[in-house]
């Protein structure tokens, strides 16, 4: 899987919205803004070249340190990052698309950051979308019926994320 | 009404008693009516009991496993009293919507219809509860009357799921009896009376005289109205009524202990009487493949002889009638369950053309291709047969022959006295053509060409 | 289907029948643990089937990020509990991809032994409880005869039966005691005449024929489409197996081995000689077609078990010693996809330097398999949801993890 | 003229299974849940089976039970079963209506009583009750042969005059159970779901 030729397609395409590509790690991946992502996986199904028909996973993962002392070690800011890990059952080959998100949309505790929803390109992305909204709360886009999954409808929070407290108690059933 | 009730055992029994009961007297009829009823109880309540634990032996032994091994004795034959037992003690629950008269009802109307078929179903020559002519007909008309009890009781639990299971047995039961009546007709057109005791005699003799060997079609007729069988009695692969899978338990869904036993009482009852009448209608009845009791010239002997002769018939009987519901246990257990609209298509698109067409085939055996031939085809019951068919005759045109020989001898020619014979039919009038013509219009109705003199 | 109820052109269908609203499980006997499919029918005919998951959610992520890869292992048992190997190997491997970790030959051998013989009794349990949705109760018996043989090796090795935390990142927590492959050589013999007596009972059997041929068919396009992966995948006529097709690091465990991928090429299956040929109405990608792969599956998985131990008497060395509770994970992240007996069952690991890794995120194969439910039920009766949820063959725990 | 010594057996049974009849069909008339006015009916229709048996025409007797009880009052019980929304729809007749049907029933009843005691052998106490139900009855070999074609009535009609009027049951039987056979096809097929306006709607429904 010849990674740079993907890349350098990329970005004579996009532009710089096609923002990097990391190579040496275990698995490469290339980074993409959120605005540009439905036109760059639109581009990655259809091509000839490159025939990514299936998506095998959507994953969001929280970057953020809850307690002062370990956040000063820290060489990140505190974001959320969502991984598209692709995969093509014809030409045999698989990338990682990468898209950096803020944890909150403005930085406004509460309001969900948002992006373009891939569920119109790939049908399992909407079981998936909706499993990233349920559990690590991200807003798609155009997602045809954004519901929680796994959570019963009325739960609060959301578990994954690093500063997601335990609500001490759910219709009368205490926790602790 | 002397006949009517059948006294042979009455009469036995109270001869040893040494009391003389007229059955016309009230109490007298109303204990040859208990005497009958408890007998055919006691042998449907047994069957169901042995059913019960043989269907587990035998899936057992399916599947690879002992079956019951612990409850009393070796092989676990008590499972069946304790599973009795632990419906007994059972809470009848009934649900808060459900229809207090009709879900109390429903039970007993499935099993009276399955008990009530009893009644016309010979166990050995002349061994039946009640003589009726069109006793054929009779179980036929009272089999169709079990799937009310469960359409009230898939009503009446009020619950969504039961309501499908009672929609879909209805449906299933109603349109199979249309190929079962069209496959239970080729037998009595062979025979010429729907007596079942006639059709049973009417085999006498070695195996070969077994109405299953009398043509192909009838052959084939005899698997037909096994698979309509099982159909109708709603047992695998046709058991949608009770589709665990999808509907939980269908129709008896919510019913427990004692109700629900008499649903299972009303199934394996039906069945054994489905597999008797195949027996009775196709293998014989109680004649078994080799005539010993004929050759020993027992069965007409009367006395302790012939009561052996009908013991052993009896026996015969019973034996065969295990296999067939060892049969539908044994297929219960292999096949999977088909879909609503494929039960539905196998009767209309496979079981119903299948029955006509071996009813047809079976018509032009019997009348030797609709008159080309002389007389029916050859069969394989003409092989050893003891009489030829046409030669029986049911026990009332018996009666009426020896009543009208013995006045033929006393009175002169011309009309007899009208004496006290009423019974006497305005059919076997004077003349001596009528009453041949009675009686060999009995024989084979439609093969006598030019009709009556 | 556009509702038509202002639409005054239409001529309004004389018989009005309402929909009714039918709630199937999640107590129901036949859907495979606890899924709720609300079904609005119309008569009997499906008009929507919605499936309803969340009920045995313990939400394992969040937990990987509180605890040592060396511990997360009795987690991953729990998710497809049917096939607890698999999912030892997916994570074990996933960890020594990022540690760069190379297990000995004796150990590989070892895994993929371990892995197949539990594709095996997955499957077994597959076929049996297909057969209990569909009426026949014997099958499941059978099928369970068999698989007890397996638990007892299985026992032997590890001391559990449902849940093994046997393989574990670095290799397994201990050798196969002697005498082991000698009773798994007597199981492997004893097992293919008896394959036999479960095609007779099930595949050709002409009810059962009738109930899953041409039931819930799905499209090589909507397979893909949707994710589907492993035996549903292979039924609608993809030819992908991550066993030859996945990630290098997954695919070197079976660099050496011989096997041919379970899938329908011109007309007919690589191993169907001698097993019942594909009945006239069956149609590529329905609920028989995903059974046979799934029959034939497990005649290929005999094969690479008996080719797993002579590799394995050949190979010298232990079979790997399990890595320390407090290994420190290098900063990074790596994914990696499994063939697990339902599909693709993917562990993506991100971690920061210590033992405990910061994200731990599970793909369940069975989540995008039942995905397909509401297109496929489109349409059907209703006795034909639990044949399709059954040719799914899914596992709750794998799915609400 | 019932004496309770010399009463036998057969009286009684039949006022059991007259008690019955009348019973159940009187509790028709004033149950008020549909779903049980449909199941009395078929213990009506049953009981009424059961009197058929106790004159010894069990054909006629299995016949009822069979066309009646086993065809009809099972469709009847489905469709009420089916179109019985709330399960207790309850059918209320307002007062007028129950004077109006009082007043032709009576009517009826007393035709039909006034025609009965007509009838001389109804009228003069039967001696012989228990000679009219024949045991082993061959009720069903004159049917049988009727159907066959066979002239059962004429045989023994010795005035010649007379012979001639009689006519066969066959042909009259045979049209109505073609005549049947029609209004029921046509019946399903008027029911049946019609296909909706095809031209009208792009997606095939």
């Amino acid at each position: 899987m010849d990674h740079q030729k993907l890349f350098d397609q990329l970005r004579e395409r996009f532009g710089d919205d096609v923002r990097a590509l990391v190579v040496e790690t275990i698995d490469p991946w290339i980074e993409v803004s959120a605005e540009r992502l439905e036109d760059v996986c639109r581009l990655l199904k259809n091509d000839a070249a490159w025939q990514f028909n299936l998506l095998n996973c959507i994953t969001a993962v929280d970057y953020f340190e809850p307690d002062a002392k370990k956040a000063a070690k820290v060489d990140w800011k505190p974001h959320v990052q969502m991984l598209y890990h692709l995969s093509s059952t014809t030409l045999k080959h698989t990338v990682v698309i990468k898209v950096r998100l803020p944890r909150w949309k403005d930085d406004v505790a509460g309001q969900l950051p948002e992006v373009a929803s891939v569920s119109g390109i790939w049908r399992t992305a909407d079981w998936h979308e909706r499993e990233v909204y349920d559990l690590m709360g991200v807003m798609f886009v155009g997602h045809p019926d954004l519901r929680r999954i796994l959570c019963p409808e009325d739960w609060e929070g959301y578990p994954l994320r690093k500063d997601y407290v335990m609500p001490l108690e759910y219709h009368g059933i205490r926790n602790r | 009404m002397a006949e009517l009730i059948n006294l042979q055992i009455l009469n036995r029994l109270l001869g040893w008693a040494g009391v003389d009961l007229p059955p016309s007297h009230l109490a007298g009829a109303v204990l040859a009516a208990l005497v009958h009823g408890v007998i055919l109880l006691g042998i449907v309540a047994v069957a169901a009991m042995f059913f019960i634990w043989a269907e587990r032996k035998v899936a057992g032994r399916i599947q690879d496993r002992l079956g019951p091994t612990r409850v009393g004795g070796r092989f676990g034959w008590l499972q069946a009293l304790a599973d009795g037992i632990k419906l007994l003690s059972k809470e009848d629950v009934r649900p808060r919507e459900a229809d207090a008269l009709l879900f109390r009802c429903a039970p007993y109307v499935s099993f009276a219809a399955s008990f009530t078929a009893y009644l016309a179903l010979p166990f050995s020559d002349g061994w039946v509860a009640q003589h009726i002519n069109s006793a054929v007909f009779f179980i036929l008309a009272v089999l169709g009357l079990e799937v009310f009890g469960v359409i009230l009781a898939g009503y009446a639990s009020g619950s969504k799921w039961s309501l499908f299971g009672a929609m879909r047995e209805s449906a299933q039961v109603v349109s199979y009896e249309v190929p079962l009546g069209l496959c239970v007709v080729v037998p009595v057109f062979i025979c010429g009376t729907m007596n079942l005791v006639t059709i049973g005699n009417m085999q006498t003799g070695w195996l070969t005289n077994w109405l299953v060997f009398h043509d192909p079609f009838t052959f084939a007729v005899f698997w037909v109205y096994f698979t309509c069988a099982i159909a109708s009695v709603n047992r695998a692969p046709f058991d949608l009524a009770e589709a665990e899978s999808e509907l939980v338990a269908g129709f008896h869904t919510e019913y427990s202990g004692m109700r629900w036993c008499y649903f299972f009482m009303a199934e394996y009852g039906s069945m054994l009487l489905v597999s008797g009448l195949a027996t009775i209608l196709f293998f014989g009845g109680w004649h078994g493949p080799v005539p010993v009791f004929d050759m020993l010239g027992w069965s007409s002997m009367g006395g302790v002889l012939q009561y052996v002769a009908e013991l052993a018939g009896a026996a015969n009987f019973l034996i065969k009638a295990v296999v067939g519901v060892t049969v539908m246990i044994w297929v219960r257990w292999t096949l999977p369950r088909l879909r609503i609209d494929q039960v539905m298509t196998t009767c209309l698109k496979y079981c119903t053309p299948l029955a006509a067409v071996c009813f047809l085939g079976a018509l032009g055996w019997q009348t030797g291709m609709f008159g080309l031939a002389a007389g029916p085809l050859w069969s394989p019951n003409q092989l050893m047969a003891v009489k030829q068919r046409g030669e029986y005759r049911e026990s009332w045109v018996l009666k009426a022959e020896a009543a009208a020989a013995a006045e033929g001898s006393a009175a002169q020619a011309g009309r007899p006295a009208a004496s006290g014979d009423r019974d006497e039919p305005d059919v076997s009038g004077e003349t001596e053509p009528a009453r041949s013509s009675a009686t060999g219009a009995v024989g084979s109705p439609l093969s006598r060409k030019g009709g009556v003199g | 289907m556009a509702s038509h109820l202002g639409d005054p052109r239409v001529v309004e269908f004389d018989v009005r029948t309402d929909e009714m609203l039918i709630n199937m499980g999640p107590q129901h006997p036949s859907t495979h643990g606890v899924l709720r499919l609300a079904l609005r029918t119309d008569g009997e005919i499906v008009s929507e089937a919605t499936p309803h998951i969340g009920y045995l959610h313990r939400c394992a992520e969040k937990i990987g990020e509180n605890l040592s890869h060396r511990q997360y292992i009795p987690y991953t048992d729990r998710m497809d509990y049917l096939a607890a190997m698999n999912m030892n190997l997916g994570w074990a491997l996933v960890v020594e991809k990022l540690l760069k970790h190379e297990v000995p030959e004796r150990g590989r051998h070892l895994r993929v032994l371990m892995a197949e013989l539990n594709r095996i009794a997955s499957h077994l349990v597959a076929m049996g409880t297909y057969g209990l949705d569909l009426g026949s109760f014997t099958p499941f018996l059978y099928a369970f005869r068999e698989r007890e043989r397996i638990l007892d090796l299985f026992e032997e090795v590890c001391g559990a039966r449902l849940t093994y935390s046997y393989i574990t990142p670095g290799g397994a927590t201990g050798d196969l005691t002697e005498g082991w492959l000698e009773k798994c050589e007597a199981f492997l013999d004893q097992l293919a005449p008896v394959i036999e007596e479960y095609h007779t009972l099930l595949t050709s059997n002409a009810v059962f024929i009738r109930r899953t041929a041409g039931i819930g068919v799905l499209s090589a396009e909507m397979a893909i489409d949707y994710g589907t992966s492993g035996p549903v995948l292979r039924g609608s006529g993809v030819d992908y197996d991550l066993r030859r097709d996945g990630d290098p690091w997954y695919t070197g465990l079976y660099r050496d081995y011989k096997y041919e991928v379970i899938v329908q090429k011109d007309g007919h299956y690589p191993k169907d000689r001698d097993y019942p040929p594909v009945p006239a109405e069956a149609v590529l990608g329905d609920s028989w077609h995903r059974f046979y792969v799934r029959m034939l599956e497990v005649v290929q998985s005999v094969e690479l078990v008996r080719q797993a131990m002579e590799r394995y008497r050949a190979a010298k060395g232990d079979c790997g010693a399990p890595l320390k509770l407090t290994q420190r994970l290098p900063k990074g992240e790596a994914y990696l996809e499994t063939e697990a007996p339902r599909g693709q069952m993917g562990f993506f690991l991100v971690a920061d330097g210590n033992a405990i890794p910061w994200r731990v995120r599970v793909r369940s194969s069975s989540f995008c398999n039942l995905s397909i439910t509401h297109e496929v039920c489109r349409g059907c009766l209703i006795a034909d949801v639990p044949a399709v949820i059954g040719s799914l063959d899914i596992v709750m725990g794998e799915i609400d993890r | 003229m019932m004496t309770l010594a010399g009463m036998d057996w057969h009286a009684i049974y039949f006022w059991l299974f007259a008690l019955l009849t009348c019973g159940f069909a009187l509790a028709v008339l004033f149950s008020a849940n549909v779903v049980r006015m449909a199941f009395y009916l078929v213990l009506c229709l049953g009981a009424s089976a059961g009197l058929f048996f106790l004159t010894g025409a069990e054909f006629v007797a299995a016949m009822q039970l069979m066309i009646y009880v086993g065809g009809t009052l099972v469709l009847l019980v489905f469709g009420v079963m089916l179109t019985a929304h709330s399960r207790f729809v309850s059918l209320r007749t307002p007062s007028g209506e129950w004077i109006l049907a009082l007043i032709a029933g009576s009517a009826l009843l007393a035709l039909l009583l006034s025609a009965a005691l007509k009838v001389p052998d109804w009228v003069k106490a039967n001696p012989d009750r228990a000679a009219i139900s024949a045991a082993d009855v061959e009720a069903t070999t004159p049917i049988g042969m009727g159907f066959a074609g066979v002239r059962v009535d004429k045989l023994s009609q010795t005035d010649p005059q007379l012979l001639g009027g009689m006519s066969g049951y066959l042909l009259p039987f045979l049209i109505v159970s073609i005549h049947l056979l029609v209004v029921l096809i046509g019946a399903a097929y008027m029911a049946r779901a019609k296909r909706r306006a095809a031209a009208v709607d792009e997606g095939a429904v």
